[in-house]
């Protein structure tokens, strides 16, 4: 196998000094204290985020010195309840980020999500402004329950925003965003970006805009769609093609929900040709909506069938042969943009 | 039981939210088998002493979260009739401009209401978290709310009583146990006869009122409040009441023995605290029913106000659903 | 308002005993009571579904009389534990159906659908035979949480069936089609249906096989691909399409997950203009999923761009001008049709 | 609390299945620190008695829902330790076929064992359908599940404890109280130090065990199997107990005090049992670690199997999604 176990790296995040090979993972902690230094309504709950360890993958190591225990809150496992009660506070004016260990323990403050948070604006006009963080993806042989991407549930849900960042400058800034934005939020994170991925991160406030999307790479032959995890896969897939005189474009969705139509409208309508890529389960995947969108407003501009690329329709298998199956990576992108191109 | 110290305007005041309340689900009634109704509704005969008795013992700044059967405290945090009403109808006028039905949605924080939602008993999380933020600010101020017996089954009610009990969160919970969760007696819901019982399982104290004696009710919520302010935490009290129609405006309730109706009928709240007024001289018969006269007309009027409203505009049916 | 309050027209669904003429909500009920008397290990459970009550819409009304308390097993208020226990029973050859009292409570039964009951065939090769019914869809003014169609949540999910009956007939035919399945299968039971729908219901044992669309009405000029309660709606504005000459082919799909690919295929080829409709919110609603299949894989046959037409992106409202906004009707298929018959 | 009279010989049984899930534990934990583990994987370490007692405890038609803890159960009821260190390495030979990790997923009817899931606590419900599906054929048998003290803090564990009494179902639950739900300590889980409370809540009977004494886990396990059998209805069982290592094997737990995991290393289960046989005269200091080295045999051989073992083709990647 050519991959080991990384046990997540379960280790601190790094305080990185250098802000050009900074960690995705300690942008979203630098994104986090910022906000909590600068707007004392900002806090955070979750199982196991206090005291000295900081949460699961030590996001909020050190958070409980600094800010103290009421806002750094260790919660009983209840997620239903925990949920709820960000509920309760948004509604008051705080700010609550939430962390779920696993985006996979998102289902089970589901009611708390999809009910109650997603409609109060709608029904009785109050805002409920929290952000529930939830570390998703795979690729890292946690199996079944430690590597969901459950993204499509909440961009079927009127009333969500969701995000997922791509790169640790985004990661830091679209976090900054959702906190702000006076909507719920959920920011899924990709747990196999948050060691292996460096890059840099702008220093003090730095906002990433919800809705945006970003053209990661410019090309003209066709277009790969995708976020989170997915990115670094397109990228490399594009250096790749290139060096098979393909020329493609990536789009960095970055914001799920709302999507930023029109950039994906755009690179449809430039290439004529488009292959949308994820790691969540293909049928009804986010892929599914874009696939559509395009369908209907780009019609004209098509030169080929949209092409989908997901994690495939199983839970997600543990076994390293098995979960390589199951993921889109580099390699099967470049062989559907070949494909695609061809046709 | 001490009762707190209440003066005879106080306790006309009392009556007046329970009159007002039962003639309110009266007249909503009536409405609806006429077909004059929009959508389903519910009715909280039997609940009015619960409803009113408790909102009268919260303090303007503390918050509430109702649920389906609270008429009455929805009506005495401030909420117009003719608001509820025009909800009830759908209109543009109404608490949630037409977007939520009947009892649900009718949240409005400058009255320090929680919006309901059906998802039983999503009220209780979001209740906590009102009080949770009020001990994140060192504000002296409480949290109400109120739950079934039924939804006293689902894991969220033990999730927030745990909850509540390890944050010291300053927080009432009700438990308005009516014999009935739908169609299902409460012996079908729990071996427990006495849900005030799940208190001492999660640390927190429990006590139990006679859910149709509104003065009863007003004390312990009271000293319940008053004890959450000062920072002694929360407290679960389980008011044992009956629901004295069906489930919803559509349920005659056969499943419900009659005899069991007409034992708690003797113990109706209003007639009750009639009784007692009377007794105590705080009232006599005929003030009692200018009472009941004031509530007629202003709910005659609510009505009006709600059939003469405008229904919302269809072009506006995309908007709200985010905050700017 | 056109409309007056239904109730949902609860009253006791009719023994009718005309099969001609029966009811959507009676062929229901027939089902149930057909697969009981088969195989002592189907059972009922659920909220209210027990005593002289038989539920909230009175499906399985005379139904302990029947088969006595412990196959018709009144619940507790708690979804998420009696949906679980479900799981265990069925994994020991049981075959419980579970009513959950509207389809909007699923939500609070989520864990134990999604991640135990779709996922443990593939983990661990034990089967979890089990239906939920779940009553759905709107219209009727009930507001947010009394009209919702989360079926997509469910189709995203592999493991699960997700069926939606748009007859009598089928109502019968695939319920008894999903109580035999060894799989769990969701069933999306249509309120708006119950007792306004009614039609010929073969009597005995009658199967709709899992898994096959129905070509409801043939056409040649456009393909309105539905499900559920706007089949009815598609054929209604069929019959003033033809009015209009323009001739359109219904698809009612009658299985959700797995999908009758092939059948959506082929009347995507045939007339190469494609309306989706359903009542479910729009964005990443089933509608996503078909179009992106066909944007793969009848591309070349298109002649126009992919239509669809959704519950808008909004809770569900309560008023009638607001609810007859939100949601697809005959009218409303009637104009997208024509707009797109014209492209 | 008097003991079920146990022969030498079952005592002697009860001492190898401890042993050699001690065995399989040390020798796991040695192999992932080698690199030659893949993914992540629980100890459970001091857990030993509760797993090995309570699996002892049941009948052979009994079912098991285990949690992550409870590898001595696996092992007792039947799955080899070949066939669980397989799927620890995702082997074709595992018990998922490298469908699912670790402890996860690692069902089989064959042998009364329902697989695991990770989210908490959802082997409640399950196990109590399968009671209820014992009750629903007339059949005199018994389902037993296990939950940590962290998870009972979840509202599942309160809706199972609930419907288990008003169906009165054939289940035993036992609360695996470490005193740690991964970082949080009991305090912060719950204002209650003794979880057996929950269970006059719920109108079930609830009892107390040792959780490092596994004569004292088998016998009250026993009585509530005996009782379930019998048509008694439920039984919650708190055995107490210390989680010796981290809460996984990536987690060195240094938020656990090192004074507490010293108290309790003194009362380590399988030391401490290894004194009671030999005051007892049941089993002799050579005999014991002649045990112990056929459990290192056995494990090794189950390692050289797993590691030997054939990884899953990719190809069967999308198989067994659904029954067919
Ligand atoms: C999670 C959930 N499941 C089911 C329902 C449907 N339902 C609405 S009210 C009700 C009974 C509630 O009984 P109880 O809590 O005792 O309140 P009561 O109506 O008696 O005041 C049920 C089952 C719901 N609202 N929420
Ligand atoms: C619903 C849910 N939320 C969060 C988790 C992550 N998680 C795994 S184990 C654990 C702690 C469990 O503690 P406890 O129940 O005491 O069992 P122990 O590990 O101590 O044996 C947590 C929070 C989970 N598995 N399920
Ligand atoms: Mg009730
Ligand atoms: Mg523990």
């Amino acid at each position: 196998m050519s991959e080991t176990a990384t046990n997540f790296g379960f280790t601190d995040a790094a305080d990185d000094q250098d802000r050009q090979q900074m960690s995705y993972i300690a942008a979203i902690s630098e994104a986090l204290r910022l906000e909590m230094r600068r707007d004392e309504n900002v806090l955070i709950l979750g199982e196991d985020v206090g005291g000295e360890f900081g949460g699961a993958f030590k996001v909020t190591k050190g958070f409980e010195a600094e800010f103290g225990p009421e806002r750094v809150l260790n919660t009983p496992l209840a997620e239903l309840a925990f949920t709820g009660m960000a509920n309760g506070m948004a509604l008051m004016g705080l700010r609550p980020v939430v962390e779920v260990q696993f985006a996979d323990f998102i289902t089970t403050a589901f009611d708390s999500i999809v009910q109650f948070a997603a409609t109060t604006h709608y029904r009785w006009g109050s805002a409920v402004p929290w952000v529930i963080r939830a570390p998703s993806d795979g690729g890292i042989r946690s199996g079944p329950f430690h590597s969901q991407n459950p993204e499509a549930w909440f961009v079927h849900t009127p009333g969500l925003k969701v995000v997922a960042p791509a790169t640790p400058a985004d990661a830091k800034g679209l976090l900054i965003a959702a906190i702000r934005d006076n909507n719920p939020v959920i920011y899924f994170e990709s747990k196999p970006l948050y060691r292996s991925l460096k890059g840099y991160v702008p220093a003090g406030e730095y906002i990433v805009p919800i809705g945006k999307a970003n053209l990661a790479r410019q090309g003209d032959d066709i277009s790969i769609i995708t976020y989170g995890t997915q990115v670094r896969e397109a990228l490399k897939a594009a250096e790749q093609l290139a060096r098979e005189d393909i020329s493609a474009e990536v789009l960095d969705l970055r914001t799920l929900k709302p999507l930023d139509e029109e950039a994906i409208l755009d690179t449809a309508r430039k290439t004529g040709k488009v292959l949308i890529v994820h790691s969540a389960n293909r049928m009804l995947g986010l892929g599914a909506e874009i696939a559509a969108l395009i369908a209907e407003r780009a019609f004209t501009w098509l030169d080929g069938p949209i092409y989908r690329l997901g994690g495939l329709d199983t839970p997600v298998p543990f076994s390293p042969p098995l979960e390589d199956a199951y993921r889109p990576n580099a390699a099967k992108i470049v062989q559907a943009a070949k494909e695609l191109a061809a046709f | 039981m001490t009762h707190t110290q209440l003066s005879p305007q106080q306790k006309l005041e009392l009556y007046y939210w329970m009159r007002l309340t039962r003639t309110f689900d009266d007249r909503m009634l009536a409405l609806w088998k006429q077909g004059r109704g929009v959508g389903g509704t519910f009715s909280e005969r039997g609940h009015e002493a619960i409803g009113v008795g408790a909102a009268y013992a919260m303090y303007p700044d503390d918050v509430v979260a109702p649920m389906h059967r609270d008429l009455g405290c929805y009506l005495l945090r401030g909420l117009s009739p003719r608001r509820i009403f025009a909800n009830l109808l759908g209109r543009e006028t109404g608490i949630t401009r037409g977007r939520d039905a009947n009892l649900h949605g009718m949240g409005d924080l400058e009255h320090g209401i929680i919006g309901f939602i059906s998802h039983l008993p999503q009220s209780l999380p979001v209740a906590l978290g009102v009080a949770m933020s009020f001990r994140y600010r060192h504000e002296a101020r409480a949290a109400l709310t109120f739950v079934g017996d039924g939804a006293s089954s689902a894991g969220l009610f033990a999730e927030v009583l745990n909850m509540a009990a390890v944050f010291n969160a300053p927080l009432v919970i009700i438990v308005e146990n009516n014999q009935y969760a739908y169609s299902t007696p409460l012996s079908q819901q729990t071996k427990v006869p006495d849900l005030v019982v799940r208190a001492a399982a999660y640390g927190l104290p429990g006590v139990t009122v006679d859910g149709n004696d509104v003065e009863a009710v007003y004390s312990v919520v009271r000293q319940a409040i008053d004890r959450a302010r000062g920072g002694g935490g929360a407290t679960l009290i389980e008011a044992k009441t009956m629901r004295m129609l069906g489930h919803a405006i559509h349920d005659g309730a056969e499943y419900v023995p009659r005899e069991l109706l007409a034992e708690w009928e003797a113990k109706d709240p209003l007639r009750r605290y009639e009784g007692v007024l009377q007794q105590e001289g705080v009232a006599d018969a005929v003030e009692l029913s200018e009472i009941g006269e004031r509530c007629q007309r202003e709910i005659e009027s609510a009505i009006e106000f709600a059939e003469d409203s405008p229904w919302p505009d269809p072009a506006t049916v995309s908007e709200g659903v985010y905050a700017p």
